[in-house]
């Protein structure tokens, strides 16, 4: 019964948005449902939410390594919080939009995130130098193709490309190395992502059946 | 068939051409008010700059909720001279026999002589009539006869859609059911998914945890569900090694999800004990605050064995490099294409795309499972004869211009077209 | 920019830099921050947004967003152990919907699409067009065509990869290879973009030593 | 001296000096700029130091990660300061996108969706900026909106920096009238999709909160019907691919887009097939448009950096690549390979 009930709710509204994409009056159930979504990932986010805040008290609790950290995420969040559900010190009072100009919510989200977020996307650019000079061998045939592609790529958009393969005439143009870019771009590596397109779109088709059709259901938990 | 059908069929022309060219007259009789033109001043004496459009024909658009109508017109007479003074049309309309009021602009007279009203209601009856617009005035058009747009229960244009989608279910349901009835199905080996079990006994004998990433994104992700179910089973292994599983989200319907999908791994295992809520824990949604907790986590608690499967972006490498900085066995899979090559540099094993969808199944060994394995097989296998087939027809219908070849290619291309 | 924040700025961008040279409590403390001010932030942009923009607001006209409210209050019952699993209905939900919704998509744009995409004329430009394709014309569409098909042979799950099968799938990896080495080689240059922001950022809003 | 005691040190110097540099900024100091001499001498010692790491490493001893991180952050510092300027030549779908845009009449209204956020912003600002320049200069009107919801405080940004230009001050473009920002909406690709319907029932009112139908550039916008052409500046999901699946495929519309360079090789695929008219594709696209429209901004800027870091990435690959053939091959063959 208790696992059931949840596999026929799967099978039922799994084959409703099947089928409505077929029929015009129910086009905007897809819409529907995902209003449903955002407003139950508020809820699920009590439980998240609660959760960060239960392992942060823990910790600082029970001193355990790192505690005096708690503190801070305990206080950043608290402080996000309420300057965002009081809107404090938003220049349009409580009926502007939370993130208005001049708010606490603005100046905390552009002053801390935007520079946090973007540093620790930037860390990619050392990452990406590391693992050129670790991982990227030739190792074998289909390493070496991955270089060789990524090497004409990234010559190929550096003036160096052109003044590399300058030389080469006119007549064999595509073998200069920015054209011979693009070339890759658009013949082996289109052939590429379609293989991988139209195989990703089976696997989810055959994946989606087997979770509407309740053949897997690991999600679901026992029957305890 | 009877005599009476034939008939009608053999007339079927005629009273096409006779119904056609009603239809066309029907909006100079439409309406016998003389057009509204209101806004050329009535005190000064009248010069007409341009003459309004004609053939104003609104008819319903097919197969829809009911819930547009498509109008055109043929443009005035002016825009095949030189000095044409109209700069655009506007349209107006009347619901259900009411005051005509404006509905568009329509500024760029050299391409558009249509419109897609979108904002009609199933049930309702609405009128239309279109203005060329001058500087300094309109003039209109003959008004529409009243049409209310029809609700249609079944989208014929998506009948190949359904075909196709009918086809490659009912393989993968029909190899399902073979398997059900006990017939062996050969399933190749997939290097990434061999290499789990040794990676959590890896752990196990270090005695370090094993970390999960699901990816950044939601439960509404496919990538997602297919973590997920993979999950499933590397719980099962971990509860069986007795190894310790980390796994922080970042949202908060993966978390609930996870802590299930776990403890009924544990439950299955006959473990149920060893399961605790704490394995699962929820970060944060932001993408690069939760990337810089998981960085922490590794490097803090430096993991044997480090799973990234799911949606991800940017933060890939920022994650696999990390991971093999701290010497992790890394297992990685996504269906994004662009961040497979960043996974497979930094990475043990990789799941390409399709591995990642297939992975739960194949790991579970369970026939059925495996049996939709073949059915996406016979999806695959329909492609490329479509591939072959419509490059063949369709080389020869360009070069040759075979009739044939030109008729395959034609359906071919009917039928893999999505609008 | 005032100074406050642009010295925040600076402290918090170095402090995640320094997690290069390695973990300290510099970093650790830009980590804290940034894990509870955003989790923070995301609380409310859901609050905001879905739960009084879109709930609120939205319910008047469309009461069918009481089953989305339903649905969300039983995803809290899992803190009532006695009937936790109801909140599984609520998870099931998703499953289904999530499963249903993309699988659909997924056979458009992937498959539909994709495989309609593939069908070229291999000697001309067009269909009717005659022997009109250039030399590098046919060379593409061929090179599309046949890495398209050994692609997908190497996907295949039902057959070992030995033999002319073998053979095939792997003309196919070395095309999905080739895909990933242009899609590395492309990434680069994003990766080293947002780094020259941040470097701008230190050397000529906070430090003004350069234009 | 102990790790620790370096480390302080190190910590030290660093806000010693950044306390000098900001104090010399305060005081109104000018930027510092490499004469070209300078530049050159400064480029060769990067690439005799590479040379170095080279013979290290084919003597089999691997440098570690953090000289790696080192030169990267040389690579992309160092050329900022240089007054060196590099030539570039607009690839096809660059050309197309700045084509599609110049080819429009006078008062077409072009939709701009910002579907990216701050971290993205150096490659897709320059993009955005010149392509609001673009249409502001040939007197097209700019609709602005967002599916990321810090994508409208870019478009804000962007305009504030086109407006910088007294060219285009001196047109006395009105808010309202000759351009407009819609805001954001959450909902992703089922914005787009409500959006073929209606506008409005997305926005009903713009980003500062005024009403749809008090906005005149908008007020007979009903949806894509009326917009002559659309871009699409995106960062990953929702983005450029959800445009094309529901904008281009459902609703017929005239899309361009410009991608982040991670992003952009999968747009190829849409590109071919016709979904997509034109594609600028991360800085290199930036400054290639830049070229076109004959103004050069931080696209252009940025570019010698983006070369440099490069080049550093080449050198990485080919240093990894040569000891692994002349030296490394043996230690890889013992197991150690990494």
């Amino acid at each position: 019964m208790r696992q059931t009930i949840p596999l026929f709710i799967t099978f039922f509204i799994g084959i409703l948005l099947i089928i409505a994409v077929f029929i015009p009056p129910f086009g905007e159930l897809g819409e529907t449902f995902t209003l449903f979504f955002d407003i139950m990932a508020v809820f699920a986010f009590f439980l998240g939410g609660g959760n960060l805040l239960r392992v942060h008290i823990n910790k600082l609790r029970n001193k355990k390594p790192d505690w005096p950290y708690s503190i801070v995420t305990l206080s950043g969040f608290g402080l996000m919080l309420a300057a965002g559900l009081f809107k404090i010190n938003n220049p349009g009072d409580i009926a502007a939009a939370v993130d208005t100009a001049g708010s606490l919510f603005y100046f905390m989200f552009h002053a801390a995130m935007v520079p946090l977020g973007s540093t620790m996307y930037s860390l990619l650019a050392f990452f990406v130098a590391s693992a050129s000079y670790r991982a990227f061998r030739a190792k074998n045939r289909e390493a070496t193709l991955l270089l060789i592609a990524a090497f004409i790529i990234l010559l190929g958009r550096t003036p160096f490309g052109m003044y590399i393969s300058g030389w080469i005439p006119d007549e064999v143009s595509l073998f200069q190395i920015p054209n011979l870019a693009v070339w890759i771009m658009n013949s082996p590596n289109l052939a590429g992502q379609r293989a991988i397109m139209i195989g990703i779109g089976l696997g989810v088709i055959s994946m989606s059946l087997r979770l509407i059709l309740g053949i897997e259901r690991s999600y679901l938990g026992g029957d305890k | 068939m009877s005599y009476h059908s034939r008939r009608c069929l053999r007339s079927l022309p005629t009273i096409t051409a006779i119904v056609s060219c009603l239809l066309l007259a029907l909006p100079f009789y439409a309406s016998g008010q003389e057009p509204v033109t209101d806004s050329v001043p009535a005190d000064t004496a009248v010069v007409i700059e341009a003459a309004p459009p004609t053939t104003v024909l609104s008819s319903d658009h097919k197969y829809d909720d009911g819930d547009q109508i498509n109008l055109s017109w043929v443009p005035s007479i002016d825009e095949t001279l030189k000095d044409s003074k109209v700069i655009g049309y506007k349209i107006y309309r009347a619901e259900d026999g009411g005051e005509f009021e404006l509905l568009a602009e329509i500024p760029d007279v050299d391409t558009t002589n249509a419109y897609a009203d979108q904002e009609v209601e199933h049930g309702h009856k609405y009128a239309y009539y279109v203005a060329s617009v001058t500087e300094t005035g309109e003039y209109a058009s003959l008004e529409t006869m009243p049409l209310e747009p029809e609700r249609e229960w079944l989208d014929l244009n998506k009948a190949y859609l359904f075909i196709m989608a009918l086809i490659i279910s009912g393989a993968v349901i029909i190899y399902v059911e073979t398997a059900k009835r006990g017939k062996e199905l050969f399933v190749r080996k997939i290097a990434g998914l061999e290499a789990i079990d040794d990676a959590v006994g890896r752990a196990t004998e270090m005695g370090r945890p094993v970390l999960f990433i699901p990816g950044i994104h939601d439960m509404d992700d496919v990538q997602t569900l297919a973590a997920l179910t993979i999950l499933g089973r590397v719980a099962r292994t971990i509860a069986d090694y007795d190894t310790k599983i980390f796994m922080p989200v970042s949202r908060s319907l993966v978390m609930t999800a996870a802590r299930e999908t776990i403890k009924s791994s544990y439950q299955a295992a006959g473990r149920p004990d060893a399961y605790n809520d704490d394995m699962v824990n929820y970060v944060t949604d932001e993408q690069f605050g939760y990337v810089a907790a998981v960085d922490g986590i590794m490097v803090r608690e430096k993991p044997a064995t480090v799973f990234l499967l799911g949606a991800f972006f940017a933060e890939s490498l920022i994650l696999a490099e990390t991971g093999n900085s701290v010497g992790a066995i890394q297992i990685a899979g996504t269906a994004r294409p662009a961040q497979l090559p960043f996974f497979i540099a930094a990475c043990d094993f990789t799941l390409i795309g399709e591995e990642l969808f297939a992975a739960s199944a194949y790991l579970s060994g369970e026939p059925r499972q495996l049996g939709s394995l073949k059915g996406q097989d016979v999806g695959k296998a329909i492609a490329m004869v479509v591939i072959i087939g419509g490059v063949a027809t369709a080389t020869l219908a360009g070069a040759w211009q075979m009739g044939f070849a030109e008729s395959i290619h034609g359906w071919l291309m009917e039928v893999f077209s999505t609008n | 920019m005032d100074h406050v924040s642009v010295w925040l700025g600076a402290f918090l961008t170095l402090g995640i830099l320094s997690f290069l040279y390695k973990d300290n409590p510099w970093y650790k403390l830009c980590e804290a921050i940034f894990v509870g001010a955003s989790a923070g932030y995301w609380v409310i942009v859901l609050w905001w947004d879905n739960l009084v923009g879109k709930f609120y607001e939205g319910v008047g006209d469309d009461p069918a967003l009481w089953v989305g409210m339903i649905l969300g209050v039983l995803m809290l019952v899992r803190l009532i152990p006695k009937v936790g699993w109801i909140s599984r209905w609520p998870l099931a939900f998703i499953v289904g919907a999530t499963s249903g919704f993309w699988m659909m998509n997924y056979l458009g744009s992937n498959i539909i699409e994709q495989v309609g995409a593939t069908i070229m004329p291999l000697l001309s430009t067009q269909v009717g067009a005659g022997f009109d394709a250039g030399v590098w014309m046919i060379l593409s569409r061929l090179v599309v065509f046949v890495g398209t098909f050994t692609g997908l042979v190497y996907f295949f799950f039902s057959k070992e990869h030995k033999g002319a099968f073998g053979t095939t799938a792997r003309v196919g990896i070395f095309f999905i290879m080739i895909t990933f080495g242009a899609s590395f080689g492309y990434t680069v240059m994003s990766r080293m973009s947002l780094l020259i922001g941040r470097i701008d950022f230190i050397l000529g809003d906070w430090l003004g030593l350069i234009n | 001296m102990s790790t620790r005691a370096k480390e302080l040190v190190a910590l030290l110097a660093i806000v010693v000096l950044a306390v000098i540099a900001y104090i010399r900024k305060v005081g109104g100091a000018g930027p510092i700029e490499f004469s070209s001499t300078m530049s050159v001498v400064v480029i060769c010692l990067i690439a005799l130091s590479l040379l170095w790491i080279l013979v290290l490493t084919i003597k089999g001893r691997l440098i570690g990660r953090r000289v790696v991180f080192i030169y990267v952050g040389v690579a992309v510092s160092l050329p900022l300061f240089m007054s060196l300027t590099q030539k570039v030549s607009p690839s096809p779908e660059v050309i197309q996108l700045y084509d599609a845009i110049t080819e429009l009449p006078e008062g077409s209204k072009v939709l701009i969706s910002f579907d990216y956020d701050p971290p993205s912003a150096p490659e897709l600002q320059p993009m955005a900026e010149s392509i609001i320049r673009l249409c502001m200069q040939r007197d097209l009107k700019v609709i602005m909106m967002g599916l990321w919801p810090q994508g409208p405080q870019q478009a804000n940004l962007a305009v504030e920096k086109v407006f910088e230009d007294t060219a285009i001050t001196n047109k006395g473009l009105k808010y309202g009238v000759d351009y407009v920002n819609l805001g954001f909406q959450t909902g992703n690709e089922f914005v787009i999709q409500r959006m073929g319907s209606s506008f409005e029932s997305m926005f009903s009112t713009d980003y500062e909160g005024t009403p749809y139908q008090e906005l005149p550039l908008v007020r007979n916008v009903k949806n894509f019907s009326n917009i002559d052409y659309s871009v699409n500046l995106s960062a990953g999901f929702p983005g450029t691919v959800e445009w094309v699946q529901v904008a281009v495929d459902r609703y017929g519309v005239q899309l361009g887009a410009g991608n982040t360079a991670v992003q952009a090789p999968q747009m190829y695929v849409y590109l071919d097939a016709g979904q997509l008219k034109g594609l600028v594709g991360g800085m290199s696209g930036a400054s290639e448009f830049e070229d076109l429209a004959e103004y050069h901004g931080k696209g252009t800027k940025y570019m010698l950096s983006q070369s440099f870091a490069h080049v550093v990435v080449i050198a990485f690959i080919l240093i990894g690549n040569v000891a692994f053939f002349l030296g490394g091959r043996k230690s890889a063959l013992k197991g150690q390979e990494p």
